[in-house]
């Protein structure tokens, strides 16, 4: 076992965080097998609406009849993609510039961080949604929004890391035995500047879950009948406060999706950086 | 409670005296709503986006201005009858160009100048200078030059060329005070931004400017000094407070605790059970003219082929969703206009939902080779519950035989900019053309006559020349009469082309605080004209 | 010190100009038609081409810009396309419920999450600060509408404790406006129950809204805690015999709160824009709920404006930040 | 005549993850009134943890397993928290810190931190409040006078990162002794200075112990400072105190080959590079018989199995040796 896995686990909520992950991941792959009644992605049942949780229906029936136990289920595989979607984008667009920007200095590097702190200034959620209602709602465009804001984060950590590794000596000296900066960036650079990159996109995946939920939400994102989480909270707004567990269960869905990365990133924060304690 | 607190001495010790006071202050609230002022009428209707009439015309408008502002003629009662107002009568010349209207004598507007025809000629001018909602009624047919008053008492009106929606539309203007207005206005805006947030009119309430605020609170006063008195109701309603809110269940809670005396006209069905079960509020069904539609884009395929339309048609579960979702509170209507206005080509029975049949068009349609498995877009208003329903019942209905319909939340100011043109319309959407003057040429009119392509109301893209020629003869005629059967007639030919699916007119549903009387009704303005309303101590 | 306050303005300048450009961009290249929203339902295709001459939406985009940036630079902010008001008109209303909000969720989240991280920091590995951090991972997690939804569900539906929505019960007359702050001029109206009512509408909101922010400050003051509990200072206090509770509660905490502070000054750019959405669940007469208006009716003059505000006021928390920095910690202030 | 401090048996574990680590085994020492004693050993010997012990500030984990600490006659393990914080710590015994900079909080004023200690443990004047407040005032600056830190008056004003290291020193002393206590306890004080301050420092405190009347427990690693300030002298390793006496018996005579083997090491004496080979044993797992046996070049079997008794070498210094048992 490496040293990180095992670092890992002796974490306990670390592990708790990793087997949540986990957990979701298994409903996100194997969900419409899981589910009680898959068809209920997209399905309505006019004669069984809003029926309070029961045997049959765990979570209780939403207002076409559908089970929500089912879609909370089939939800996982899209809140995961999205973050996935969301995060891997941030990290192409962020970390190529973090290593240009670090690595090369000058007026590029100065003008990509100037950006990159222009972006950061930029309400997050704001933008996302203002984007997301201009480009017409829709789950594309809000997945786009996000990574349009989230990139700057990796961006940062790329630059810092970057910057403290290529003046190091290590690098000087492969530089000394002439090595090429690409070389040099990319595989002595950039392996050593991933793992920050790591917890911060594993912290990340939770974080883009949660605002990608916001803007389902606020009808800005994943779009009906999607089982999307958000979405249906937002729809569930109408039936309270009789129809509680229709706005309970999905919400709790992205709690503990969340909290599952969250403790998973502040685990590996600690294992990689034990000094540097950030959120988000 | 006072009789026992006489016979007993110190009544409450120190503690419980705090811990009433806390729980007072938790709890009391709740309470105190409940009493609410007996003569401040709380509504739940919302505001529209300003306060100036003449930017402005949709359901909230009409809902504000019916009670701030007065007009020529006005719709009145159920079914809607358009009455004299501030006129006392009209005429109009056999051509149908030129229409007189004689205004009442001694009406004031709410700063006590008297109200003359020459301000009516300036509501109507600023109406047409500005050119917004409005004005569409208008522009083509009226110059601002042929809006006179030849005497203090009389308007005239030269039309361009005879248009007979022009008398129904003249309730939607209302007419403003000049006087309070040029002193505000700005860069020549004719007073736009000034209106926008104050009131300058002559009816049953006066705006509070101080008690506004865009689309959060509105505030109103009785004008005791209306030009029809109050004599017809002795009780009246002497404040307004609008007091809108977002989401349907607060609205209801609202409702339930006493804090709102109406909501919205456009309660949910699966709310009615629950306010019908209240002490203190019921829930008020009226049939209106809102009819609920389902557009196609005819200039995109496979919905320019005329199988493949019939086959949607038969495969959208009307009473399914009416009865389910809708819990009833809606009539079937199969036609393109609200089933209970003139016009209606009675003997037409329009489609049922029928999969088998619309098995047996989809497969004439791809005879006929209609891409019919194209993924096709569904857009709805997202923030509309009802209409994303509708579209999932539909998009689990057309899954079963074998159409991939996605359905795409969208906004309605994004919807009305790509219904512009033809290839940004979407391939589907979802909406409901509610009054706004009660004729045909409100629905029909301007939904299926191909000049009004690139306005949302022909987002179909629909285009009959026969029917188009029909349309404008109804549209040039004067008389009902005359203009009915050619009305039946393109709706006939409309109804046979299937360009959209007709779903049903609505009922509409507001809940109502029980001590709420003497409401009368109007499917214009949706009830919400407040000076019949008295309120029950 | 004035210097340095100065010359941080100034370095903010470039930002806020790179934040219009970004903002006045995105909003403008996408596809929406301001024209058509402000013409109305009932419009005319004549009617829209007028609006869009008038409002100059014809004209190519780099002169739209610098007519734009031109009026902010002397504070104006353009005209709302529905309201016609004055967009700085009506953000000037809306602040103070925005900032009453915003700093009652940032005291609850402070005087509640600071203490409390504190104590996680102390009873280090023991049950209070298992607790705690499950409750700061939670906090964070917990999407804030969701869990004002549960807070209306509970509080306002089945209890009936505290109102649903709003900043003031719908029949209570409004204090006449003199601070714009809703308890403030209710007090100053000499109007106990409305200030009582205001602050009850408080509750709800500001509670959700300090969630995120408390769990964030339980976790860095906890951290920071952990840190000074580190350092030599603190063995040298307590062999020396200080008082445990001043040790703990001025020695240890005054040193713990350095990275606190930063937070705090971030937590104020994350309350705004959190703020959206707690507004708009809550009916809060804020900018917040002026922003999801804004985007649902696309009135771009306030999205941008709004953008633009929320970027001055991250800026300017950012340099009190620093300033608040300089006081805490002398060391910093010789540095400059 | 009591000693002013007696340490006997102490034994003091801390509970790790990995288990149980001895840190202190069987530590002896003895302070007589009016003197100095250098404890000596090597880093992780253990010398921080009987200073933690002695003014119980042990970490949570860590556990008194056996011993007594005499302070003037009173075991101070059997006192609270409490009784510590309130009628020992800077009242009877004064501390001085390894490191000047770390030791001072850096965002307090160096007056308000030394005023904080007077103010509750500075003996009773029948002064209250600000008049108290002014006489303490009084007593610092005239302390950082004696100290020769430049403008006392003013220093108080200051925050710690406005002096230099030895000024710090000189601050942390005076501090120690605000209080008037009758011990002091001093934490490898000239560490961290450059050698011209050392002896400054040095001969500061050996002024002060006779000036103030106090006796010194002076911690460190470095023979040659016990050499210049030391009367008594206390050898640890591992844990256990292994040679105890007069610091010139010691240096003239050392017994324990531990001893030797460190004053081999220093740089004054060393006549080779070679310092001790091994490690000190881990505190998770110490060998059964002396600890010092698996690096000791005269060692023998019995070393091995048992623990060496205590016994007295020629010197007069007790030794834990079985070379003199």
């Amino acid at each position: 076992m490496s040293p990180i896995l095992r670092k890992l686990s002796r974490d306990l909520p670390a592990m708790l965080g990793l087997a949540i992950v986990l957990f979701v991941l298994v409903i996100a792959i194997f969900g419409p097998m899981l589910a009680p009644y898959p068809e209920d992605a997209a399905a309505s049942h006019l004669t069984r609406r809003l029926r309070p949780p029961s045997a049959a229906f765990p979570f209780g029936t939403d207002n076409l009849g559908r089970d929500i136990f089912s879609r909370v289920i089939l939800g996982a595989r899209g809140a995961l993609s999205i973050a996935l979607t969301v995060v891997s984008t941030a990290m192409l667009i962020g970390v190529p510039l973090g290593l240009i920007a670090g690595y090369r200095g000058g007026w590029l590097s100065e003008g990509i961080m100037r950006v990159t702190d222009v972006v950061l200034a930029i309400p997050q959620l704001i933008l996302a949604l203002a984007l997301a209602q201009l480009m017409s709602p829709s789950l594309e465009s809000a997945m786009l929004a996000l990574s349009l804001t989230y990139w700057p984060y990796f961006t940062r950590i790329v630059y810092a890391e970057t910057r403290r590794l290529s003046s190091s000596l290590f690098v000087d000296a492969l530089r000394g035995i002439g090595a090429g900066s690409g070389r040099i960036v990319f595989l002595h650079i950039l392996p050593n500047a991933l793992s920050p990159v790591i917890v911060r996109a594993t912290i990340g995946l939770g974080f883009t879950i949660l605002v990608a939920a916001v803007l389902g939400f606020l009808g800005m994102g994943a779009t009906p009948p999607a089982p999307d989480w958000g979405l249906a909270i937002a729809e569930s707004r109408t039936y309270l406060p009789r129809a509680w567990w229709y706005a309970t269960f999905p919400g709790l869905a992205i709690l503990i999706t969340v909290m599952g990365f969250n403790l998973l990133g502040d685990g590996l924060r600690d294992i990689v950086d034990p000094r540097i304690r950030r959120s988000r | 409670m006072t009789a026992r607190k006489k016979s007993h001495g110190p009544l409450l010790g120190r503690r419980q005296a705090a811990t009433l006071a806390a729980g007072a202050l938790v709890a009391g609230t709740l309470r105190s709503v409940q009493a609410a002022d007996a003569s401040t009428f709380v509504s739940g209707f919302a505001l529209p986006m300003n306060l100036d009439p003449h930017q402005v015309y949709d359901v909230p408008m009409q809902s504000m201005m019916l009670n701030a502002y007065d007009n020529l003629y006005r719709y009145q009662n159920d079914p809607p009858q358009i009455v004299p107002w501030l006129a006392e009568s009209h005429t109009v010349s056999d051509d149908g160009l030129l229409w007189e209207f004689k205004l009442r004598p001694g009406i004031k507007f709410h700063d006590g100048s008297p109200m003359t025809a020459e301000d009516v000629v300036y509501s109507f001018r600023r109406v047409l200078a500005l050119g917004l909602a409005p004005a569409g009624a208008f522009l083509k047919i009226l110059k601002p030059d042929n809006v006179t008053a030849p005497d203090p008492r009389t308007v005239r009106f030269k039309l361009e060329t005879s248009y007979a929606p022009f008398f129904a539309a003249i309730p939607s203007i209302s007419i403003v005070n000049p006087r309070l207005i040029e002193p505000n206005v700005k860069n020549g805006d004719w007073g736009k931004a000034w209106l926008a947030s104050n009131g300058a009119g002559s009816g049953s309430y006066r705006i509070v400017s101080a008690g506004y605020r865009p689309l959060e609170y509105l505030d109103m006063e009785i004008n005791e000094d209306h030009f029809l008195g109050w004599s017809h109701n002795p009780k009246p309603v002497k404040k307004i407070a609008y007091r809108p809110t977002k989401e349907t269940s607060t609205r209801v809670l609202a409702l339930l605790n006493g804090s709102l005396d109406c909501t919205d006209p456009n309660l949910p069905a699966d709310q009615v059970e629950q306010i019908n079960a209240s002490k203190i509020a019921y829930v008020q069904k009226d049939v209106v003219m809102r009819t609920f539609v389902i557009r196609m884009n005819n200039t995109k395929p496979p919905f320019n082929n005329l199988n493949a339309r019939l086959c949607f048609a038969h495969a959208f579960n009307y009473m399914g969703f009416i009865k389910d979702i809708l819990g009833g509170y809606a009539t079937r209507d199969p036609y393109p206009m609200p089933d209970n206005l003139w016009g209606i080509p009675k003997d037409v029975k329009g489609y049922d939902y029928d999969l088998k049949k619309a098995k047996e068009y989809y497969a004439k349609a791809v005879a006929e080779g209609a891409p019919m498995k194209r993924p096709l877009e569904l857009h709805v208003q997202s923030e509309n519950e009802q209409s994303v329903q509708g579209a999932q019942l539909f998009q689990a209905d057309l899954a079963q035989i074998g159409i991939n319909l996605k359905v795409v939340g969208n906004i309605w100011s994004n919807l009305t900019t790509a219904a512009a043109k033809p290839d940004t319309t979407p391939d589907m959407w979802v909406h409901w053309v509610s009054t706004y003057f009660v004729d045909p040429e409100n629905w029909v009119g301007q939904m299926y006559d191909s000049q009004f392509h690139g306005t949302w109301k022909a987002s179909s893209y629909y285009k009959n020349d026969q029917v188009d020629a029909l349309l404008r003869k109804a549209r040039a005629a004067v008389k009902q009469e005359e203009r009915a059967p050619l009305y039946e007639e393109a709706i006939r030919k409309i109804m046979a082309d299937s360009p959209d699916i007709w779903i049903y007119n609505s009922m509409q549903l507001q809940g109502l605080n029980k001590r709420v009387k003497g409401r009368r009704f109007c499917t214009v303005g949706q009830g919400a004209e407040i000076r019949w309303i008295t309120l029950d101590s | 010190m004035l210097r340095f306050v100065v010359r941080r303005c100034l370095l903010v300048l470039p930002s806020l100009l790179g934040l219009l450009v970004i903002t006045f961009l995105l909003i403008r290249v996408v596809p929406s038609d301001p024209a058509m929203a402000m013409a109305g339902d009932a419009a005319t295709p004549e009617q829209i081409e007028r609006l869009r001459q008038q409002y100059g939406l014809d004209r190519p985009i780099w002169e739209q810009f610098v007519s734009y940036a031109g009026k902010v630079a002397t504070l104006d902010l353009g005209e709302s396309a529905f309201s016609r008001r004055p967009v700085a008109v009506d953000i000037a209303q809306r602040l103070p419920a925005t900032l009453t909000l915003t700093f009652c969720a940032l005291a609850i989240s402070v005087f509640v999450g600071v203490p409390l991280g504190v104590v996680a920091g102390l009873s280090h590995n023991a049950w209070p600060d298992y607790l705690l951090r499950v409750f700061s991972v939670m906090g964070i997690a917990v999407a804030a509408f969701w869990f004002a939804i549960m807070l209306q569900l509970l509080f306002s539906m089945e209890l009936g404790w505290l109102p649903l929505r709003g900043e003031l019960s719908p029949t209570i007359q409004r204090p006449p406006r003199v601070t714009g702050f809703m308890v403030a001029d209710a007090l100053i109206a000499g109007r106990l129950d409305v200030a009582a009512d205001a602050l009850r509408h408080l509750v709800l909101p500001a509670v959700t809204l300090s969630l995120g922010g408390l769990a964030t400050i339980v976790r860095f003051t906890r951290a920071g805690v952990l840190d000074t509990m580190q350092q030599d200072f603190v063995f040298y206090e307590r062999a020396m015999g200080y008082r445990r509770w001043r040790l703990n509660w001025i020695y240890v905490l005054r040193n713990s709160v350095t990275a606190t502070v930063t937070q705090i000054g971030l937590l104020f750019g994350g309350l705004i824009a959190g703020g959206v959405v707690v507004e708009a669940i809550f009916d809060w007469p804020g900018i917040g709920s002026y922003t999801v208006q804004a985007i649902l009716t696309g009135d771009r003059q306030v999205m941008l404006a709004v953008t633009l505000l929320i970027g001055v006021v991250y800026a300017a928390v950012n340099i009190l930040t620093d300033l608040v920095h300089g006081v805490l910690d002398p060391r910093l202030m010789e540095r400059g | 005549m009591i000693p002013v401090l007696s340490v006997r048996g102490l034994k003091v574990s801390i509970r790790t993850d990995e288990g149980k680590a001895e840190i202190l085994d069987d530590i002896g020492l003895t302070l007589e009134r009016g003197r100095i004693l250098g404890v000596v050993g090597e880093s992780g010997c253990g010398k921080s943890t009987l200073i933690r012990s002695i003014m119980g500030i042990l970490p949570r984990a860590a556990t008194v397993e056996a011993g007594e600490i005499w302070f003037e006659g009173e075991n101070l393990l059997a006192f609270s928290e409490a009784e510590l914080n309130d009628g020992v710590r800077s009242s009877r015994i004064g501390f001085i810190p390894q490191d000047p900079l770390l030791a001072l909080n850096p965002v307090f004023k160096v007056g308000t931190q030394m005023l904080e200690i007077m103010r509750w443990h500075a003996p009773p004047d029948g002064l209250r409040g600000a008049a108290r407040r002014r006489a303490h005032v009084d007593r610092l600056v005239g302390l950082l006078k004696r100290m020769q830190v430049p403008d006392p008056e003013t220093a108080l004003e200051r925050y710690p990162h406005q002096f230099s290291g030895g000024q710090r020193q000189r601050l942390l002393i005076a501090a120690a002794l605000a209080c008037a206590p009758g011990l002091v306890i001093a934490d490898e004080p000239t560490t961290a200075l450059d050698v011209t301050t050392q002896h400054q420092i040095l001969l500061l405190l050996r002024e002060l112990v006779a000036e103030f009347g106090i006796s010194l427990l002076f911690v460190t690693h470095d023979f040659g400072v016990v050499a210049e300030l030391c009367d008594d002298l206390c050898v640890i390793y591992a844990g256990q105190t292994v040679e105890a006496g007069q610091v010139r018996a010691i240096l003239d005579a050392p017994s324990h080959p531990y001893t030797r083997a460190l004053l081999a090491c220093h740089p004054d004496r060393a006549t080779t590079f070679i310092g001790i080979p091994g490690t000190v044993p881990s505190p998770l797992a110490r060998p059964p018989g002396c600890l010092f046996a698996p690096r000791c070049s005269e060692a023998r079997a019995l070393c091995r199995t048992g623990r060496p008794p205590q016994g007295r070498a020629g010197s007069g210094a007790e030794v834990r040796c079985v070379q003199f048992a």
